[in-house]
């Protein structure tokens, strides 16, 4: 009732606890997130190429690389020269600055 | 320089039908497909609607090119509507001709209500087109 | 002394706000009874807001179901309940009941939500994605999908981090974790049940590889491959996201089945499995498309002519019964299968599965009735009591039943059914009045 | 006309307002010329905007309101509500989309999202300067529908009807109930019989006051629209007095010397012309078949209540609503085709249940023994060469269900099913499997290999080349061969044509949609049921007939129905008849008429639906659409073409 609007997360924070599994979710995202955007700004890749790269299985790669795609951090490119694979890049806006 | 400008950017009269093509043209806009804004859309119940003297006035008044975003098959007015937009559309592009004007400044192109990249590349192309016959 | 607890009054409760829910409500709605629409999910329109196109006419599923989905969310007459469920449903007389309903925290306030996902451009966090059935992400703070109805952000409290990022960029201040769960009794004069219809897990069948091998998918994450909303930038292999050439379907996946307990067969999957491959073969012009099938079941208005179209278009239909499925290193998939014309047990390789899953009803149902007895049919479906003459009652007077509720059926069917149910609603409802 | 117009420019939180200067829009359009007041406003759909928005329009008389802000598909209504509870008409009302089709959509692009957004308040402003106050249409709708055949779908949606209140004409072709389902015996799903079930249907039918039924009665003549149906009805006598004795009657049942090929019985019987179906059919009452009937008078004799005086009535019906619920023919198979006509124990699935219907302790036809019977699947259904592409859907259930029942009735009964693949679809799928388990042998054959049925010394004999068994070609003697016929379309289709109901592909009844209106015809108040739509079992003809039922009660319960004003119209001056408007109207909303001493087009506003389809086919550009009249179109280009 008193929590502030705009501020009631906290309010939250004082009778719920976050999971561990939730934090460690959390951080893994993220640390998959900055090293799918870093290897990127060095240039096009595909999914095998990327999942060479950071030593990360293909599905694993491609689960995150299309949630970032969809958060509009990453979008489609090229096709391959088999007509296989896309090239993914990163979108050139202000999203992958930070 | 601010003639070239003016000539590089071509207005575009859409004529969208208000329970097919529009939602997809909104839906364009959800989705932040990006197409040059000076396209407007002007909805219309069904696009066998769209009198040739519309077309004709807004080629008239400076619009560089008019599309009409078509109904296809899934108008709910019934299904001669596609036959009968191609024929607006043929029978607009016969006075067009007779005034002397280029009867590929008017394109049709069916949009259904979630074609929303098909309606954007054909903006985006459309007016490469009349950029190019502009110039 | 206690507060009296104020009870809302309505005529018709309608528990599910799919099609044929959503078609029942409408009905009632327009010639004036007052709705309680209950809606599990955080948005209305059941699973065919979910669906690409939809056979045999193939007009996009999207299409046909928004209209109708704003239609309901706007109607005065309709009071909707999202993230919402019956808890108890009591008989107290004839032209009475009086529910519970369990509200579930959005930890979001819906009418002051524009829409404008600052949030969850903002939320941090990444889980699995269920209304994309699992192929992509979504944040905690997020809304369920683009034409969701409302379409209004959503905080998933179990994977959020309570990090308040989603508070501070929204521009309404709509977002409200003091937000608790409600239990909101009402009183109705009658009840219909349109809760709808589960998919099967293929991880029943563990021979079919599905979890284990990423090729492997349902024929719904298919669906969702091919909607307007979907989750990839084109048609891609959730293994490796190359574009698959060479996909097969394994119709019966959890009908017909004995041994996983569904001896009926669903009515839906083969045309939908049709229907996909169809688009399918307009997505990829290069891919080859195997049905693996025991029979066609195409019975419906143009749905053998549909059928007759795919194999046209060049869709191979084979008469086989799937028995295990393998995975090739490379990520491609061994199909073991009897050959029926044949008799020979052949194997074939494709670089993408489709499992096409069969029609499995809601459990909960029956528990939601607190002292009649909601009868069940042998396939645990909702039993119609006089199913050749008045198909939406059930075994409790008042209670009406609409939709995949009763068992499989299709769209045309679901909204047919949504029309008798209603039909039956307001002729019991007048036999009060009168 | 000086208008005073008030426009509000949304920021939508920021959805518009970080792309869009708001702020730039607004001072560019305070100075349009009829625009009292402008504002912004940080959310235009929130209540306190909505108050004041109400305050301003009342203070001001505003006469006209722009608000320009997302999609009209999300918040024309809520802001024609808006003006409507101001007291203003809600046609003054004209929306601006700025954030789908300007902030969003060129949010890459603010100069030109700004831009475009002063063009479209613009042209919104130049619209509503033409607004007018627009009352809908409003027809009158009777609180009665006319049903078109009483078997089980239409008698159920009569039932449904009159318990909602409305009076129901039920109208029959034949001169008993029960369509279809009163020739069968045993049905699908229940353990009831088709009589029992129209026993059911009937009494409810009759005992409810506010049906009358109609037998022997058919449609000639229609007229009127939706709200107002006009029809006449022929209703053909019996030539039999209501109070009846029943013995006298069977007496002259027996003197009757005419035999002719029982319908009902698909022809494996005959009867006499003076019948009935079978006994307790409903009504019970008997009928004289006049046109088979000799005048012999050999019943008169027998009988007093016999009455050669009943005359052919004509009846005038008025309903709101027309309901068809007409049924479907049983394909009816060709000479010769796996030789019906040509052999003798070739028989069709109805013709069958009549023979199961009529044997007693053995299953006999024509005197012998049947034992061995082979079904062969898809006649007239799934056709290669032929026209009906469609699957009939109920044949597979219904003949693999009657296979059952007569294997546990009858001692040695032996059936082979020869098919095109089994589609049991739904529950049915658990008779397939029973069947399979109690012995019966399914052979399947290509479509375009069809099975072939022979005579061979004095046996019938059916061979197949079997895919289940690598294309052995198999061979089975049948004592019977039961040709699993589908539905058609109703041959006589004179209710269809009289009433402009089309038809689809497959020639049954076509809905609007099937997934949006399915049971609902593009003649506005003409809605359909059961298998005059397409091939349905019992169950699914019971859900469409409800259906059907309800949305003709909505069209009739209320006593009025509105329809949208913004219809088409005709300058009388301009407008020289040609006929053009009439050819490119999907409706026939057009009629002649003479005016002013020549002929000119006039719109019937109950039946014009407002698509514009007319508009440009007018040689004379006599035809504009109400609220995109060629002043309003060409101004709203104006304003969006002029610089800003």
């Amino acid at each position: 009732m008193d929590a502030e609007k705009g501020k009631t997360a906290k309010f939250l924070k004082g009778t719920r606890t976050v999971p561990r599994e939730v934090t460690e979710q959390l951080k893994y995202f993220t640390k998959t997130k900055n090293q799918l955007i870093k290897v990127l700004k060095e240039g096009e890749k595909t999914i095998p190429q990327l999942s060479e790269i950071l030593g990360l299985p293909t599905d694993e790669v491609m689960f995150q690389l299309m949630s970032l795609l969809k958060y509009g951090n990453v979008q489609a490119a090229d096709m391959d020269d088999r007509d296989e694979y896309f090239y993914y890049k990163l979108k050139d806006d202000d999203k992958n600055k930070s | 320089m601010k003639g070239v400008e003016a000539i590089s950017k071509p207005k575009i009269l859409v004529f969208s039908t208000e329970k097919i093509s529009d939602p997809a043209i909104d839906m364009a806009g959800l989705l932040k497909l990006h197409y040059p804004p000076e396209v407007y859309t002007v909805p219309v119940p069904c696009s066998s609607a769209i009198k040739p003297k519309w077309i004709l006035y807004a080629l008239e008044q400076g619009f560089d090119g008019v599309f009409i975003a078509a109904d296809g098959t899934d108008c709910p007015y019934g299904e001669s509507c596609t036959e009968k937009t191609s024929q607006v559309m043929s029978k607009t592009q016969e006075m067009m001709k007779e005034k002397n004007i280029d009867p590929a400044r008017l394109k049709m192109a069916a949009i259904c209500s979630v074609c929303s990249e098909a309606f954007v590349k054909h903006v985006k192309s459309f007016t490469e087109y009349l950029a190019k016959a502009k110039s | 002394m206690e507060e009296p607890v104020k009870i809302l009054e309505f005529d018709v409760l309608v528990v599910g706000g799919g099609i044929a829910g959503g078609e029942s409500a409408l009905n009632l709605a327009n010639l004036g009874y007052k709705v309680l629409l209950v809606e599990k999910e955080l948005s209305i329109g059941g699973k065919m807001i979910l669906l690409s196109k939809v056979f045999p006419t193939l007009d996009c599923s999207a299409c046909i179901t928004t209209p109708k989905v704003s239609e309901i969310a706007r109607h005065s007459n309709i009071t909707i309940l999202t993230g919402a469920e019956p808890l108890k449903i009591t008989k107290k007389g004839p032209h009475h009941f009086e529910a519970l309903i369990l509200q579930k925290p959005r930890y979001v306030n819906i009418p002051d939500c524009t829409g404008c996902q600052l949030c969850e451009e903002a939320c941090p966090v990444s889980v699995t994605d269920e209304y994309q059935y699992g192929l992509v992400g979504r944040k905690a703070a997020y809304i369920p999908f683009s034409i969701a109805s409302p379409r209004a952000a959503a905080i998933d409290i179990e994977n959020c981090t309570l990090c308040g990022a989603c508070e501070r960029v929204c521009p309404t201040q709509c977002i409200d974790f003091t937000q608790t769960e409600e239990q909101i009794p009402v009183s109705v004069k009658s009840v219909v049940l349109a809760t709808g219809f589960n998919l099967f897990d293929p991880l029943k069948i563990p021979r079919y590889g599905y979890g284990k091998f990423k090729n492997v998918l349902t024929s719904i994450q298919m669906e969702r491959q091919l909607a307007p909303t979907r989750p990839f930038n084109a048609i891609l292999r959730p293994g490796d996201g190359k574009m698959p050439d060479n996909i097969a379907y394994v119709l019966c996946t959890g009908s017909r089945d004995k041994s996983i307990g569904n001896p009926i067969c669903s009515q839906i999957c083969c045309m939908y499995s049709i229907k996909q491959a169809q688009l399918l073969m307009g997505a990829l012009p290069m891919a080859d498309v195997t049905i693996y099938y025991l029979h066609i079941r195409a019975f419906g208005k143009g749905f053998n002519e549909f059928y007759a179209q795919a194999q046209d278009m060049g869709v191979e239909f084979t008469k086989g019964k799937v028995g295990k499925i393998t995975e090739k290193e490379n990520g491609n998939l061994i199909l073991r299968y009897e050959d029926i014309e044949t008799g020979k047990v052949k194997e074939s390789e494709h670089d993408m599965v489709v499992l096409s899953v069969g029609v499995i009803p809601n459990e909960g149902i029956q528990e939601m009735f607190n002292n009649d007895d909601l009868q069940l049919d042998p396939y645990h479906f909702v039993d119609q009591s006089d199913i050749l003459a008045s198909p939406a009652k059930t075994s409790i007077e008042g209670v009406f039943v609409a939709g995949t509720a009763t068992g499989p059926m299709d769209i045309p069917d679901s909204i047919l059914s949504g029309g008798a149910a209603s039909a039956e609603t307001i002729s019991y409802l007048r036999r009060v009045t009168s | 006309m000086n208008r005073k117009i008030g426009v509000y420019i949304c920021h939508c939180g920021g959805n518009i307002s970080d792309y869009v200067d708001v702020e730039k829009v607004r001072r560019a359009v305070e100075g349009e010329a009829g625009v009292f007041l402008s504002k912004t406003t940080m959310f235009a759909c929130a209540d306190s905007n909505q108050k004041e928005m109400v305050e301003d329009i009342k203070t001001n008389q505003l006469d006209g309101v722009v608000v320009a802000s997302c999609s009209p598909k999300l918040h024309l209504l809520t802001f024609r509500a808006v003006v409507e509870r101001a007291g203003l008409n809600k046609y003054n009302y004209v929306h601006a989309n700025i954030r789908e089709q300007s902030s969003w959509a060129h949010s890459d692009n603010k100069t030109g999202a700004t831009e475009k957004a002063i063009h479209l308040v613009k042209s919104a402003i130049a619209k509503v300067r033409y607004a007018e106050a627009l009352e809908p249409i409003k027809v009158k709708s009777l609180n009665a529908v006319a049903i078109i055949g009483a078997g089980v779908a239409g008698m159920r949606a009569a039932i449904e009807l009159a318990e909602a209140g409305s009076e129901v004409f039920l109208i029959e072709r034949e001169f008993f109930v029960g369509g279809r389902v009163a020739q069968w015996d045993d049905l699908c799903l229940t353990q009831e019989t088709g009589k029992e079930l129209i026993t059911r249907l009937y009494n409810k039918v009759v005992e409810h006051p506010n049906v009358t039924l109609f037998t022997g009665a058919e449609v000639v003549e229609n007229s009127g629209s939706v709200g107002n149906f006009s029809i006449r009805v022929k209703i053909t006598p019996r030539y039999l007095k209501q109070e009846c004795n029943k013995d006298e009657l069977q007496k002259a049942i027996e003197v009757c010397p005419v035999k002719i090929p029982d319908a009902f019985n698909f022809n494996i019987t005959n009867r006499k012309a003076i019948y009935h179906n079978y006994p307790g059919e409903y009504p019970q009452l008997p009928v004289i078949d006049i046109e088979n009937c000799t005048r012999c008078g050999a019943c008169e004799k027998v009988c007093k209540n016999i009455d050669f005086n009943q005359k052919t009535e004509y009846l005038n019906l008025k309903a709101g609503s027309i309901l068809l619920a007409t049924g479907f023919d049983p394909y009816e198979p060709k000479q010769g085709e796996f030789g019906y006509g040509e052999i003798d124990n070739v028989v069709t699935l109805p013709q069958f249940k009549r023979i199961v219907h009529y044997s007693n302790g053995q299953l006999t036809y024509k005197g012998k023994e049947i034992k061995n019977i082979a079904y062969i699947y898809c006649v007239g259904s799934r056709q290669v060469d032929g026209e009906n592409k469609y699957c009939s859907r109920y044949c597979c259930s219904s003949c693999i269900h009657t296979a059952i029942k007569i294997k546990k009735k009858y001692k040695g009964i032996h059936n082979y099913h020869f098919n095109r693949g089994i589609r049991t679809y739904g529950k049915a799928e658990v008779w397939y499997d029973e069947s399979s388990r109690l012995g019966d042998i399914y052979l399947q054959s290509f479509e375009d290999h069809p099975p072939i049925v022979e005579k061979a010394g004095g046996q019938t004999i059916v061979k197949i080349n079997d895919i289940l068994t690598s294309k052995k070609e198999l061979e089975v003697v049948a004592d019977l061969v039961v040709l699993v016929t589908g539905m058609v379309p109703r041959k006589d289709n004179s209710i269809g044509n009289l009433l402009k109901v089309p038809k689809g592909r497959d020639k049954f009844f076509n809905e609007i949609h099937m997934k949006l209106r399915p049971v609902e015809t593009v003649i506005d108040g003409i809605t359909i049921a059961g298998t005059s739509q397409g091939p349905k079992n019992i169950m699914e003809s019971m859900n469409s007939a409800l259906a059907a039922a309800t949305k003709s009660f909505a069209l009739v319960a209320s006593g009025e129905l509105s329809l949208e004003p913004t219809i088409a119209t005709v300058d009388e001056s301009k407008c020289a008849w040609c006929g053009k408007c009439e050819e490119a109207c999907p409706y026939s909303a057009f009629e002649k008429i003479q005016s002013n001493g020549k002929l000119i087009a006039k719109v019937n506003s109950s039946v014009c639906k407002g698509c514009g389809m007319c508009l440009p086919v007018c040689p004379e550009n006599a035809l504009n659409l109400i609220g995109l009249s060629d002043k309003e179109m060409e101004s709203m280009i104006d304003s969006l073409i002029h610089k800003v």
